[in-house]
């Protein structure tokens, strides 16, 4: 199974710009199928990015996210070839985590 | 979109504010398990005040010193980029709530000391709405509105 | 017998008939058409430089631009993108695969597709030279409009960007028939609504339909296969003709219909010269 | 004169509302499709299509009214479409970019 995560983190000197794409359906549970039943809502809750155990950063994300979710930021530090990992979990309990390199 | 709230959810938000009084909450986890720490409450409110009650227990101010970056009209309500961004020191949370949607908070990020007070997303809007991006600077909130117009809902899949 | 012997009344109705257009013109010639059509594009649109008309909607105007250039610093079509470069490249159950099947191993070729295939008489699209290549080395063809076969285009797409479109009508009069019927189904009008193509991405181009920005026809398949938001997932060049034939109200063609394919070699032909851009992200 | 009164009223009264029979119903389904299909593949009316279809399910469901009713529906926009659709065997001309 290929990864659920993208990450593109790319430090510039004195901080770290980090892009990430996840592949999740982000279904509100207010959309109906085709059939006119309607869709349970199933989304990410959190997401994390772990800099060298310290969490950089926390997303908490309810049904309004996009669908294949999309985040950018930045954070203080990080150097070329470290590692950074990525977690997500959604409201069944499914999560997927991925560990890149700062490029 | 909005039809389809009123029972469901009305039975739903009545059923788990019964557990909560009931202290079994945790119990609900086997049929939802709710990602630690992820507020639920302050997820399931339909106005930006509520939620924002639950997620800071305190309102908001409006302030120049954030910046609110998105689309006069969506291409597409399914995928609206916004960005939120604040010149004010000591960020430690930014919040995004669109306030016509069936629940007003759409994402809400924590920021570790030393992560830029910058945030970019990709959000649904149900039709057109404020959005209003929110910053948690030295304990207090400030906030930027800016409405944007949607023709074609991100609701409907 | 000569003009001056003739009826005053004959001439003047050889002369309506010439010049009012009753009578069925002599058929203009694909390279007419073509520099006919680029240059209505050309002249509604004179800020859009040539090569951005396969940015369809986002080369005339700029605030869906700018959203779209936020979309495309991560586009959502990065997973399909993986998919169809992974599924090319795996051998079939035989131990052959799609490269064997196509010119400079299916590398930087999209922009040749549709073809008009001289020794079957018919148009020859990607999608369908996909499954060709599937059927002939016995794997099963797969679905058109979504999925694995959008996944693969998008890989064989990319492979292709930048590389401008470079159709070819043989000289054959099959070829010269599926291009006419392509160009018929493109100005015929059709459906409930009375739309043809055209009405919507000729005459309205650059205008809002619905809340959407129409798209010029001039380079519209470039950036096949798409991201669409309205989807929330990718689709093909099939899955957009018949979401259009639904919104005319009309009823849509089986996937790679003859009238369809005829469609595409006729709308990439008229976009010769303009570059490949996808696979692309639309609202 | 009263008579006369009693009987249109009768025949206005009865005769629309007459139910159509399981030959009728499967006759108006028949002739539908048969006008539909006169229409070029890509020519055809979704709507239309959608009529026809609810009148033969509404024939396997013996349900004669209905199947007549949607039949009735099918044809008049079936009937339009071929018109469409022969006008613009040659129509298209004039709107092609030259």
């Amino acid at each position: 199974m290929p990864s659920t995560i993208r990450v593109r983190a790319q430090a510039s000197g004195t901080s770290t710009d980090v892009q990430a794409l996840i592949q999740h359906p982000m279904d509100s549970g207010f959309v109906k199928d085709s059939d006119g039943k309607l869709i349970p809502a199933h989304h990410i809750e959190t997401v994390t990015f772990d800099y060298k155990g310290k969490i950089v950063l926390t997303a908490n994300w309810g049904p309004a996210v996009s669908k294949d979710p999309y985040i950018k930021f930045a954070f203080a530090g990080g150097a070329k070839g470290d590692d950074l990992t990525v977690t997500w979990v959604d409201n069944l309990g499914k999560t997927d985590t991925l560990t890149a390199k700062i490029t | 979109m909005h039809a389809a709230l009123s029972s469901n959810e009305t039975t739903r938000r009545a059923t788990l504010r019964l557990l909560a009084l009931l202290g079994v909450a945790g119990l609900a986890g086997t049929a939802r398990a709710d990602a630690p720490g992820w507020p639920e409450q302050a997820f399931h409110q339909k106005t930006p005040d509520e939620a924002l009650k639950l997620l800071y227990g305190k309102s908001f101010e409006m302030s120049d010193k954030v910046t609110l970056d998105v689309p006069e009209i969506a291409e597409n309500g399914a995928v609206v980029p916004v960005s939120v961004s604040s010149s004010l020191p000591g960020v430690t949370s930014i919040s995004i709530l669109v306030p016509e949607n069936p629940f007003a908070l759409a994402a809400s990020y924590k920021f570790a000391e030393g992560t830029a007070a910058s945030i970019g997303c990709r959000l649904k809007m149900a039709k057109t709405s404020k959005v209003i991006g929110i910053v948690e600077s030295g304990g207090k909130l400030y906030g930027a509105s800016k409405e944007v117009k949607v023709t074609l809902g991100g609701c409907g899949g | 017998m000569s003009i001056r012997r003739t009826a005053p009344w004959l001439i003047a109705v050889a002369a309506v008939c010439l010049l009012g257009g009753a009578a069925p013109e002599p058929a203009a010639t694909p390279e007419a058409d073509q520099k006919a059509f680029q240059a209505y594009f050309k002249d509604r649109f004179p800020q859009v430089p040539f090569a951005d008309f396969a940015n369809g909607p986002y080369a005339v105007n700029a605030p869906m631009r700018k959203q779209w250039e936020d979309i495309m610093q991560f586009p959502p079509y990065d997973f399909a993108l993986d998919e169809g470069k992974t599924a090319f490249e795996t051998p079939f159950a035989n131990g052959k695969s799609y490269a064997d099947c196509f010119a400079n191993k299916g590398i930087g070729v999209r922009q040749t597709f549709p073809y008009f295939d001289t020794k079957t008489g018919e148009v020859v699209t990607l999608d369908l030279a996909i499954n060709q290549c599937r059927t002939a080395n016995g794997e099963k063809p797969l679905p058109y409009q979504t999925g694995m076969m959008a996944s693969i285009t998008a890989y064989m797409a990319e492979t292709s960007r930048d590389k401008p479109f470079d159709i070819k009508i043989p000289d054959d009069p099959r070829a010269t028939a599926a291009y006419e019927d392509g160009k018929k189904f493109f100005y015929a009008r059709r459906g409930q609504l009375n739309f043809s193509c055209a009405s919507c991405h000729a005459g309205a181009a650059g205008q809002r339909m619905r809340g959407d920005i129409l798209a010029p026809a001039l380079g519209i398949l470039a950036s096949f296969p798409i991201y669409r938001s309205d989807w929330g997932s990718m689709g093909t060049i099939d899955r957009r003709f018949t979401s259009c034939s639904l919104q005319m109200r009309a009823a849509p063609l089986p996937p790679q219909d003859v009238q369809y394919r005829d469609l595409e070699y006729f709308l990439s032909y008229m976009s010769n010269g303009v570059p490949i851009s996808g696979p692309g992200t639309r609202p | 004169m009263k008579t006369l009164l009693a009987v249109l009223m009768a025949w206005v009264l009865t005769g629309p509302a007459r139910a159509a029979t399981q030959a009728d119903a499967e006759a108006a389904v028949t002739a539908a499709a048969q006008i539909e299909s006169q229409a070029e593949p890509g020519n055809r009316w979704v709507p239309a299509e959608a009529a026809l279809k609810a009148a033969r399910s509404a024939l396997i469901g013996e349900d004669w009214d209905t199947a007549a009713a949607q039949a009735a529906t099918a044809r008049a926009l079936a009937l339009r479409s071929v018109e469409q659709s022969k006008e613009q065997q040659t129509a298209w001309h004039d709107a092609a970019i030259r």
